[in-house]
Order: C-alpha cells, then structure tokens, then sequence
C-alpha cells in the first residue's frame, strides 16, 4: 500500500510521516506541493509544520497549492486524507473539514505528552483502536484551539465525526475538548497531536500513534477487497 | 496612494484570547474604563495601477480572511488626517 | 542573474538576467534612524565616495572614532591602503576590526585551545572555521557550536533570541551539514524583577518561534537567574548538524572565475552598526536609539534555505559557502576571499535590496539574516538558480573571483556601485589582519575578600524543621524549580531522532536510524563559581557538562564554548577571561579533548559593573548504540524493584 | 459606540516575511497586480463611557506596540461609511 506524505514549503514533520508509515508497514511516497499529480497513491498524510510560515492564518496558503486541488477532489471521492497538526489546519481551511483552529487559549506553544480518548473507531484512520481506548501521543502546537459554531459542534457529536478527545487536561482550549474529527463519509481525519511521533520505543511516549497508519493500510486492504467505509455515522 | 486596506476580525462570537489577555493587563496600567479589547488584522494591499476594490475582496474572501471565524471589511486608503501616526 | 521567487507555489520560470537594482537614479539613502548610520551613509554631490575620489580627498576628515575605531587603527588603515578609506571601506574596516569579528582582545589567549589541545583524529574541522567538525563514524560526522546573541536579545527579545537561532544555524549549515537541534544556555537577572517579566518570555517565544518553525528539536538548555545579569542578560545558542564525511563544506572563494552568488533573503537595512555597536560597546546608555539597528528573523525563509543549500550540496554544485551573520556581506566577502588568497570582483547594485534606497555601504553593512554566500562554478550556476528557484528563495550572481596575485601583487576586492568603485582592499587586511591586543591583566581587588567570606560561616541547619524548611526554599528556587513554562515552548519531537531532552541531564539524538549510532550534548556553566576563581570556574563547567554526557553511556569527544565576559579594557576583566581560558584549555588537555570552536562575547555589564565571567561550555559525545543511553529517572517499579543505588566519586 | 481602534503596523523598513508570503501567494488566485502586501494588526478598544484618546494612545504604547519595530496610529471609530463590512 503506498501512502503519499505531501512537502509545503515549512512542512517540518514530513519525514517523520514518512517514517511511520514505513514502520507501519506501507510504502511511503514523498508528494512535492508544487505538483498536481499525486502519484497513484492510495491514501495521502498532510504533515505538520509551518507550511509557509503560517503566513496569515495557518494552512491559509497551503490550500492553494497544487498538489491540495488534487488531493480535495481525490478527498471527496473517498481517498484517505489524514491531516496532523498544520495538515488539520490545511484540512479546515480548505473546507474539507467544518470549524478552525485558533490560537491556543494560553497564547503559547505547548509540547507535552497528551492523553486522548478514541471516540470514533470507524474512519479510515482509526480502525485498528477499540472504541474508548486512551491513548498518550506528544501534542505541540501554537494554533490548536479548534472552534465551529454551536451547530456544527452539535452535528459533529451527534454524528459520531468526534474522532478523539483530549483527556486528562486540555492542551489548548479546543471547544469540547476536541482533540480530532472527520468528514461525513470518514476517510477525511484531522487530528491536532502527534500520532507520528508516537511509533517507536526511543523516541516517542509510546508506540500509540501507530494505530492510525495501520488502521489506513487495513482499511486500504479492505477497500481493495471490496470492503465499504462505514463512515462515522455508523458507529 | 494606490492601496487598500483589509480589516480583518474574529466574528463576536469567537472567542479572542489575545484580546482578553490585554484587557486583563489593563488595571495594572491603572485603567479602568475599557470594557473590552479585540485583535485582529490590517491588511494594506499595495496595487501596481490603480487600486482595484473588487480584486481586493476577492482576495479578502479567498485568502485573508476565514469566514468560519474572521469578518472582514475592506476601503480605498485615504490619506492619514485626523488620526495621528505615531512613532513611538 | 537572479532567481525571483515570485511566487513558491506557481512554477513560473526563472526569470533570468533581470537586474532587480534600479538604476543609479536611486535616492539618496535615508538615515535609517540609528545615529551611526548616518555617518557610515556618505554621499558626495549624489553619488558614493569612490576609490578615485578618496585619492583626491586625501585630507577629507573621517569619523573613525564614530565607528569605534582608534586612532592608530586608523592610520594603519591608511597605510595598507597607501591613501584614505572610503566610507564604504571604512565602514569595513570597523565592522571587521571590531572586537566581535576581529578577537582583537581574545585572540592571544584563545590560542592554548590549539596548543594545549590533545592528539585527535576525529576533527575534521577546528578552531577558524565556521563550525567545528568532528567525525562520528567511518562515512559520518557531526558539527556543533554554541554562539551568543546577548545584546540583541535584551534591545529587542523576541527577535534578538530568534535570530540568535538563526544565525547559529547558518553555521552549522555552511559547514554541509543538515542541522539537527539545537539548545539554549539563558541567564536572566532576578526572577522577580519587572525586567525579567519583559525579557524572559520574549526571548523564549523567539527561541521556540524560531527553532519551532525551522523543524528543529530543543534538546537541552540551562535558564539560571542572578541579578549580575538585569542590565545584560545572557542568550547563547548552540546548535548541531549531521553530514556525510565527504559533504564537508569550505569557505574559500577558490577558482578564478567563479560566480558569488548571494542566496536567500533581501537585503534590508536590519542592524546596521549592530555587530560594532551593540556587540563591541558597553551598553547603558543610548540604547533608545541604538533600537532600529535590531535584526528581524523570518524562520521560514531560513527552513527553505536549508533545503536548498543541503540541495545543492548533493548535486556539487557548490565550491565555497559562508553565512551571512553579525558583519554580512563584509565578512562574508573578505573572509572567503581571504581564506582562498584570491581576489573577487563585487557589483553591489545587483544586490536584491527589500528598500532600493539603501546605499552601497548600507547595503556592506546591512545584518539581514537569512543569507548565504556561495561560489560557484561558472558552468553550474543555471543549475544553482533552479535549485534556488525550486525552494522559492533569491538568488543572484554578484560577483566573481579574481586573481590571486597580478603583476605580483596580491590579489584585491574590489565592490563597485553603479560603476563608481567604492572599495578596493586586500581582503586579507580586513579578514586576518586585524589588529591584536595583548591587554593588561590584573587580579580584581575584591576577589580576596569575597575568597574568604567561605561558605562554611554560614548558617547551618541543624533541626529537622530547619532542614524542611531549607529543603523547601531550595526547591522552590528560581534556579532549581521546574523549567516546564519555559521547556513546553520548544518543540523537543520534531524530526523524530529525540531520545532523550528536557529535562535530561543531556540531549541524546539518533543520529543514524541503521546502525543506531547516536550523540549526546550538554551545555553548561556557573557564572558563580566562576566568579570566585574563573580557572576552577572554567573547569567546574567543562566537567559538568563531561559528567552529563557521559552519565548517558556516551564517550565524550569534543568541546565548544561561549565565553560571557565584561570589558576586555578592564584590566579585571581581562584577567577573568585569562583565567577562564587557561582553565578550560587545561582542562581539556586533562580530560583529553579538544576545544573545535566557540564564541567569545564582551562587553557584558550595566554601565561599570560587569556580569559574573560565564564561560558556558558544551561537550559532545557519541553512543554507538543510542538504545543503550541511560536516562537520568529510575525505571518505575516493578522493574526497579529492589534495584540496589550507589555513588560514584568522592 | 465608544471605541478607539489602534492600526499597528511594523516599521516600513522592517521586514514583513508574512506579507511577503501573502504576495507570494496572490499569482495563484490569479492577482497580479499587487506590488506588496504589508501586514499589520487592527485593535478595537471599546470603553465603558466616553472613548479615551490619551488612554488608548497610553495602552498601545505599553501594550499593543512592539516601538522597537513598529509604529502605531490611533482614531476613534468613525461608524462604518462607504466601508462596508462584509460577514464573508
Ligand atoms: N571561545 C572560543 N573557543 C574556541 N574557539 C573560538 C572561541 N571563540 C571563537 N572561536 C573560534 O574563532 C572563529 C571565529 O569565530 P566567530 O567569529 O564567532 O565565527 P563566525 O565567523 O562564524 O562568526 C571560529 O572558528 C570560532 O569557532
């Protein structure tokens, strides 16, 4: 299976996407912003980083690259799009998820080891959790506080898109806690920590993270072999 | 002078961190009667020719502005008058 | 030839040829708010003072002493040239004749670091370069170096740490390695002084919105509060980068012929005059109006550098490279000029310029970060601007290298400005030559007293509620408390290879994923103990920093170090930094490794009274099987149970 | 409406590296007749009673301005005229 992980300019976590894909066991394949065509991959990871500079608002400019205009008719056609961090902020900003992350409540940049809890265990990213289970991966963020207004709020609650919560302390002040979502037909997630940065014993707090990229590969497995995404809704 | 000027705001119902971090410094300053502070952007858009409203929103709405949380509001720049320009 | 990166995300196509200078019609250069610009922007009936009319103006008088220049500084400027400086040469000359550029006071002691240094066959690189090298495994090496930015960062703190950061960086880059992280050696004054509220959170915010945004891990740092430190806190920056043996960079323009090419940000007028003023004079007074001179770091033009340097580096397309730091283009030209023994022929209007206003020796002068020089082969440069172009950053053909020697005399640099040639100067003048003291040394007359007020007449605890009680003061303790407000604003997972970091007693990074081959950095000091005796001092913090490498399981093997010092022209002073060099020279001979670089920063004191002398030193080491590190907590429990503990030492 | 708005803007001679991405990126909306883009930001200071001009002058002096490497402008809001203000 061959999972692009696309480079802006200021993506800063791409090589770690890669990796962890690798570690996962799929085939990495490094995407260039600058180029439409996205290779024949099978599902695609926005890494974080400060894709230009986080000019004006984070992601604001990466929508308009090239290789984003693809990757959003590739999107709402099904293809797995998993957005970490900036990748999120570049999800929202290019609608293909509700709300937007702003400034952390506190104002500053925070790195710590974050518990979250998995509340959607149906998307494209998150089948290999069990629905509930905690998990510890690094968040680190300036521009993580995710806001939407109340009726969007509701719908992403009610339609079981809430792919995880923060727990045990809320690093940024994201409303309700939320840490990441997904788009309707759950192949879009975008999660605001580090799942990338959790998949090895040396340097991360655990190996959790590695639960989104092989849940892409079973689902890419799956889908290969004629198996359906049952979207968030159907949890 | 060919520029326009984008202002760009959280919507009121955003919540503006910045903003209230400044409005809860005030009484330190010994002020008292400001009832609220809100931060947002200024955006000036220089233009080779003249300046150009219509391409101006359409950027505004594009690019500078996230409708999900920001206003915007957008005019010709004319010429500082009353306001006096300080550097400080 | 310059690359105009109109636009990162279009693939337009190089726009090639197109001179960015606007012709010579420019206005004359506006003062740009600091004092001393005004004398350095010299303009004569509309146009530059030339070589040509420094000939004929051989009594004209020249504000030396403006500039920091002694007088007989000056008159041996006039000699090597065999006439009066231009303004734009005299500019030069300041700026790399000053103590920040030239070690004029530092020099004759820094030179134990070389005699004293043990046999060893790991430095690639050493003392003179920009960076020090050391040789990690057969194919690998790493470069690493610690630098100050201390008066910068109190004018101005977020931007003055930022481009600390940044300029370390560019160091560690122009050495051909990829950096890989970086640490942050603070003293601050009182904690509970209304200043520190200012230039604390500043200068972290700068450090983490640099480092954050350049995609580099914080690994390590020290954050230490005393009030010696109010009027002049202390921002150090290390960082270290990883290359493949053979990728080893050199600064030397070599090649007749070659392209200069300048790569990277436009040229502004940030810091003119801030490595002769800021750095190089003491700092009490006029600070308002030294506050333009600051530099404005863009982090993310400097992340795009780095890719495109690491880039052409691969293709070999590059034969020389210097960053652009403290003295720009000045010291970036003379100096791999300098190193080569070459001449270089300089068009200073195809300089990409942020303000088309700025005057040839505004545009020498200017500190705008994020630049590097390289040389480059004639044939190589098409593919130098497509790599340049790729990364969306400017690059530009503004010179070539010239003979060494012609008719046998050596070779020159010579910069012109819209045909009116305003500098031509041995570049070694300025590069090597500058001049060297051998100042006056003498014990501080208060050192005696403050030796014999020990610490044993101090009150001891002796009830167990006196004991608490001492415990708790201790532990709440600026210097010992928790550093996570500060250590939560850097980003200590990026690139994936942190293995250990805050609040570790050292940084451990993966440094090869196949083979597991790792490295270990410490970085430390004590301004207090240095005070008292700044040969122990000196030692005390190479020690420290040995000790936290090699608790981690790995083999210290080379040294980098930031000397914080007062007024080298008191004699005091002096005698501190004497010390402390002699100590740490020593010191390494006795650990048996060697010093590969360092920075010395003067000048460090609040109108007469100097700060503690800070050496702060970082000790590298390497772990074969960086699994194998130990950090510094115990295993939780059941796996520690019943471990036994020892102590080690006396 | 008792607010005064404060426009800061960095110094002309500062670099602007987040305008300057801003213009970067216009060619890709299709602009091209932009010469720069400076960005700067706009605060709205709403005061209990009357608005303070010498308060808010004192407040982005202290508060809202880096002095160092921007200047700032001071006016109290006229009510939006030919402005308009758009909810985008
Ligand atoms: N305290 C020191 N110990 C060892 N080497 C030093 C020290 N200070 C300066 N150096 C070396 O002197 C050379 C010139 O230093 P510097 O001017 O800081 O370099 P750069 O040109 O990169 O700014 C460098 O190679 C540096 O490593």
């Amino acid at each position: 299976m061959r999972i692009g992980v696309v480079t802006f300019p200021g993506s800063l976590d791409d090589g770690d996407a890669a990796r962890a894909v690798r570690i996962a066991g799929g085939e990495a394949v490094r995407l260039w912003h600058g180029d439409a065509d996205l290779h024949g991959v099978d599902a695609v990871v926005l890494p974080g980083g400060f894709s230009y500079g986080d000019a004006l608002r984070c992601g604001a400019i990466a929508r308009f690259a090239p290789v984003m205009e693809t990757i959003a008719d590739a999107a709402r056609g099904g293809l797995p799009v998993l957005g970490i961090c900036n990748g999120f902020q570049i999800l929202c900003e290019a609608h293909l998820l509700p709300g937007a992350l702003t400034r952390n409540q506190h104002l500053h940049f925070r790195n710590r080891d974050q518990y979250l809890r998995l509340e959607s265990t149906s998307t494209a990213w998150t089948t290999s959790f069990t629905d509930g289970q905690e998990i510890l991966i690094p968040v680190k963020n300036g521009e993580g506080c995710y806001v939407a207004d109340q009726r969007t709020l509701d719908e992403l609650e009610g339609e079981g898109r809430v792919v995880a919560r923060y727990v045990r302390g809320n690093p940024n002040g994201s409303q309700r806690d939320i840490a990441a979502i997904t788009n309707a037909a759950g192949n879009v997630v975008g999660i605001m920590p580090h799942p990338e940065h959790a998949v090895e014993a040396l340097t991360g707090p655990s190996l959790d993270g590695l639960g989104f990229f092989t849940s892409a590969l079973r689902h890419l497995a799956g889908t290969a072999a004629g198996g359906q995404l049952t979207g968030g809704a159907q949890r | 002078m060919a520029r326009v000027v984008v202002d760009v705001m959280l919507k009121p119902e955003i919540l503006d961190p910045q903003g209230q971090a400044v409005a809860n410094a005030l009484p330190r300053l010994g002020v008292s009667d400001v009832s609220s502070v809100r931060i947002g952007r200024r955006i000036e858009i220089e233009f080779a020719g003249e300046p150009d409203l219509d391409t101006a929103r359409e950027i505004a709405d594009k690019l500078l502005a996230n409708p999900v949380i920001e206003d915007f509001s957008i005019r010709v720049d004319e010429p500082a008058g009353d306001a006096a320009r300080m550097s400080a | 030839m310059t690359t105009q990166p109109d636009t990162a995300t279009s693939g337009a196509a190089p726009s090639r040829g197109v001179p960015t200078q606007p012709p010579s019609a420019a206005p004359p250069g506006k003062p740009s708010g600091f004092a001393a610009t005004d004398v350095l922007v010299n303009q004569f009936d509309g146009g530059p003072d030339t070589v040509e009319r420094a000939r004929n103006t051989p009594e004209e008088l020249q504000p030396h002493t403006e500039l920091g220049l002694k007088d007989d500084e000056y008159d041996r400027i006039r000699q090597i040239l065999g006439r009066r400086p231009t303004a734009s040469e005299l500019a030069m000359y300041s700026i790399m004749w000053s103590e920040h550029c030239s070690y004029k006071s530092s020099k004759v002691h820094l030179r134990q670091f070389g005699e004293k240094a043990p046999k060893n066959t790991r430095m690639l690189a050493g003392i003179g370069e920009n960076a020090g090298v050391v040789q990690i495994s057969d194919d690998l090496a790493v470069t690493f170096k610690v630098e100050s930015h201390n008066h910068p960062s109190f004018v101005e703190p977020y931007q003055g740490a930022a481009t600390g950061v940044g300029g370390i960086v560019r160091d560690i880059l122009a050495m051909g390695a990829r950096p890989v992280a970086v640490m942050d050696p603070l003293r601050f004054g009182a904690a509970d002084h209304p200043d520190t509220a200012r230039v604390l959170p500043g200068v972290v915010a700068g450090i983490g919105g640099y480092g954050n945004c350049l995609g580099l891990p914080n690994i390590g740092g020290e954050i230490v509060f005393d009030p010696c430190y109010q009027g002049n806190p202390l921002i150090n920056a290390l960082s270290i980068g990883v290359l493949p043996v053979e990728r080893l960079q050199h600064k030397e323009a070599a090649g007749l012929g070659n392209v200069v090419v300048l790569l990277g940000a436009r040229t502004g007028r940030d810091g003119i005059g801030g490595v002769s003023v800021l750095a190089s004079a003491t700092f009490d007074e006029g600070a308002e109006q030294r506050r333009p001179s600051v530099q404005v770091g863009d982090p993310f033009m400097e992340k795009l550098l780095i890719e495109s340097c690491l880039e052409l580096y691969d293709a070999g397309l590059v034969v020389g490279i210097q960053d652009l730091g403290g003295a720009g283009l000045t010291c970036a030209l003379t100096e791999t000029a300098a190193a080569a023994g070459t001449g270089m022929r300089v068009w200073l209007e195809r300089v990409p310029l942020r303000e088309p206003s700025m005057s040839p020796t505004e545009i020498l002068a200017s500190e705008s970060q994020e630049r590097m020089l390289l040389i480059v082969a004639p044939e190589k440069l098409d593919e130098v601007l497509a790599v340049a172009e790729k990364w969306g950053v400017w690059a530009t053909a503004i010179g070539e290298v010239t003979p060494s020697e012609t008719e046998g005399l050596p070779g020159r640099l010579v910069i012109s400005w819209n045909d009116h040639v305003v500098v031509d100067v041995p570049p070694g003048s300025l590069a090597d030559d500058g001049p060297v003291y051998a100042r006056p040394i003498r014990e501080p007359a208060d050192l005696i007293l403050l030796q014999a007020d020990r610490a044993e007449t101090l009150p001891r605890p002796v009830t167990s509620d006196e004991l608490r009680e001492t415990v708790l003061r201790m532990i709440a303790s600026p210097n010992l408390c928790d550093k996570t407000w500060v250590t939560e604003q850097y980003d200590r997972y990026v690139l994936g290879n942190t293995v250990l970091a805050q609040p570790e007693d050292a940084g451990v990074l993966r440094i090869d994923e196949r083979t597991g081959l790792g490295v270990a950095l410490s970085v430390d000091g004590n301004g207090r103990y240095a005070r008292l005796d700044p040969y122990q001092g000196a030692r005390l913090g190479l020690a420290e920093a040995y000790r936290n490498v090699a608790v981690t399981g790995a083999e210290p093997v080379a040294v980098t170090d930031c000397l914080n010092f007062g007024s080298p022209e008191d004699p005091a002073v002096m005698w501190q930094f004497a010390e402390a060099v002699r100590g740490l020279a020593d010191g390494c001979q006795e650990l048996g490794i060697p010093v590969t670089g360092g920075n010395v920063s003067f000048y460090n004191q609040t109108g007469a009274a100097a700060i503690h002398p800070t050496p702060v030193v970082g000790v590298l080491g390497i772990l074969q099987d960086v699994a194998r590190r130990v950090p510094m907590g115990f295993p939780p429990p059941p796996t520690a149970d019943g471990d036994l503990l020892f102590v080690l030492g006396t």
